[in-house]
């Protein structure tokens, strides 16, 4: 990995997952265009992925540090304010009725079963999948092509606003070393519930932030439980069981 | 030699981009229902996945010839191309959607799911599974109706959108009072 | 099902717009030149122009599949009735180009594009909706210039390029002076 003295810290991190693999940065990217979807993101290997390119004696590993950690936080903010639809709806304006609980039964029984529907539907494409159409097409005839404006438009748009990658091949790969944090707050929840306080105690600022980012991740997959009785109060990790 | 009605059907199945509807069929080659019947239940065995390398299928309201899965790896070498990724699992719940509640809006997705879904409608409409049909007058800004296409029905391997089960008949009743137990709790 | 050489050879014609020769076949099938051989015998009995509306030909540059000659009048017809396969979105990017940036190079509608665009470039000229429209003499190798055709336009029902929404409507000043880096790149 070569570092650059000044400019964007973060220009040569690139991340290896199965949604995406590439220069960080235009992940970032894609994610905010909205072109590949924060809810398949998984944050505890990017965080992970980081914590295992991370050079501690580099030049800027303080500002790079610090720009992971913004940045990543953001993530983990807009990816819970995916999964929570009551914030989505509330940051739109609308949807700000109280449900009566035969609503909501109805919304979450509607719900199971487009679930279950798109179960279905996963099957019937894996089943189906490896069915290539004959190559031996005719042209057709002149004349009797249709080809709609209001498309040739929204091509354009499309193709004149795309982002492209820059070329990567110049960048050596990255050697990731797995799931540092995450392994680790797994380990101390081996002995049981453990405040978040006394595992991040030895640990410098930007540790503190990554371990709290994997910890919000290990939540979500439900490894373990945050809690916390006070607002702003002291924070336990708890292992589910 | 004179064509038999197989031969003929073979033939314009063969220069066909996609899925031949009967009607177009009969009017190329000219033959009865009766007789295009009969020479596709000949080719339905003739081209049948357990012998053949090329398959016939009846699928998206008509007939095509496509390869045998079994052979996929041989044809992906040789068109040097991957199998696109599967989809996600937002993909197959907005597909779903627009399956058993369409036509219907990017909007009325968004409510099912709970999340917005536009992003993963967008992808699924570059992909060809989905599409606008069609336009709501009634909401306002007259939003698109999204349903779904018939590259999806050939990709799920389906002849129409009533080969699926109904949506009602996807949960048992016991997961309905589930649901409700966990609400009423 | 295991496939047999012969279905592996079946399946990889099927998808081969032209003839495959013996070591692409090799490499695609993994299958020894003897298997192939064995098999396209076979073959050649099961594709005969006597028995079927799909031929295998030997012909210069190795093995095709084709229609049968015999059946030309259907396929004739059905060329003429049928309706054209709609164009993907890459198509539609690419006649995008075209119409607002061109004429211009195919390297130019691939550097816009960010992946090359080569066969779909192809494909629309043999559609008649794109045309090498005159030749780049600045650029090495003096590239073709490419152009919407008038049959494009038609087919949009359009009759003047001028028909379109100008493209500063379309796009931001940022993202076209983007388009025109890459354009000059």
């Amino acid at each position: 990995m070569t570092f650059e003295p000044q400019g964007r810290s973060l220009s040569d991190f690139t991340v290896e997952l199965d949604v995406y693999s590439g220069p960080y940065e235009w992940l970032l990217v894609l994610i905010l265009k909205d072109e590949l979807e924060i809810f398949e993101v998984p944050l505890r290997e990017l965080v992970a992925s980081y914590m295992g390119a991370r050079e501690q004696n580099a030049a800027n590993s303080l500002e790079r540090d610090t720009d992971f950690a913004g940045s990543a936080s953001a993530l983990i903010l807009l990816k819970s304010r995916t999964l929570s639809p009551a914030i989505d709806a509330e940051a739109e304006g609308g949807e700000d009725e109280t449900l009566s609980p035969e609503d909501l039964a109805e919304r979450l029984t509607q719900y199971l079963k487009i679930r279950r529907a798109a179960e279905l539907l996963r099957e019937n494409f894996a089943s189906n999948a490896g069915h290539y159409p004959s190559a031996h097409t005719v042209p057709p005839k002149p004349g009797r092509l249709r080809v709609k404006s209001d498309r040739v438009t929204l091509a354009a748009r499309r193709a004149f606003s795309r982002l492209i990658e820059p070329p990567v091949s110049h960048l050596g790969p990255i050697t990731v070393t797995l799931q540092e944090l995450a392994s680790m707050i797994r380990a101390a929840l081996a002995g049981g519930p453990i405040s978040y306080e006394i595992l991040t105690r030895d640990m410098d600022h930007l540790n503190r932030a990554v371990a709290f980012a994997a910890a919000l991740s290990l939540a979500q997959e439900g490894t373990l439980t945050l809690a916390q009785i006070e607002p702003l109060g002291p924070l336990t990790l708890e292992p589910r069981v | 030699m004179k064509p038999s009605p197989e031969n003929l059907i073979e033939a314009v199945l063969l220069v066909s981009p996609g899925p031949i509807n009967l009607p177009d069929l009969s009017s190329a080659t000219g033959l009865s229902r009766d007789e295009m019947e009969t020479a596709l239940e000949a080719l339905t065995e003739r081209y049948a996945p357990e012998t053949s390398g090329i398959v016939l299928r009846n699928v998206a309201g008509g007939y095509q010839l496509t390869t045998n899965p079994a052979c996929a790896g041989a044809v992906e070498r040789f068109r040097e191309e991957a199998r696109p990724a599967p989809l996600s699992n937002a993909a197959h719940e907005v597909l779903a959607c627009a399956l058993y509640l369409g036509p219907l809006t990017r909007g009325a997705v968004s409510r099912v799911r709970g999340v917005n879904s536009d992003a993963v409608v967008r992808a699924l409409i570059e992909r060809g599974l989905l599409a606008e049909v069609g336009t709501d007058h009634e909401a306002p800004g007259s939003p698109a109706l999204l349903g779904v296409t018939d590259e999806f029905l050939a990709a799920t391997g389906s002849s129409s959108t009533d080969d699926f089960p109904p949506l009602g008949s996807l949960v048992t009743p016991e997961e309905l009072s589930r649901v409700h137990e966990r609400l009423a709790s």
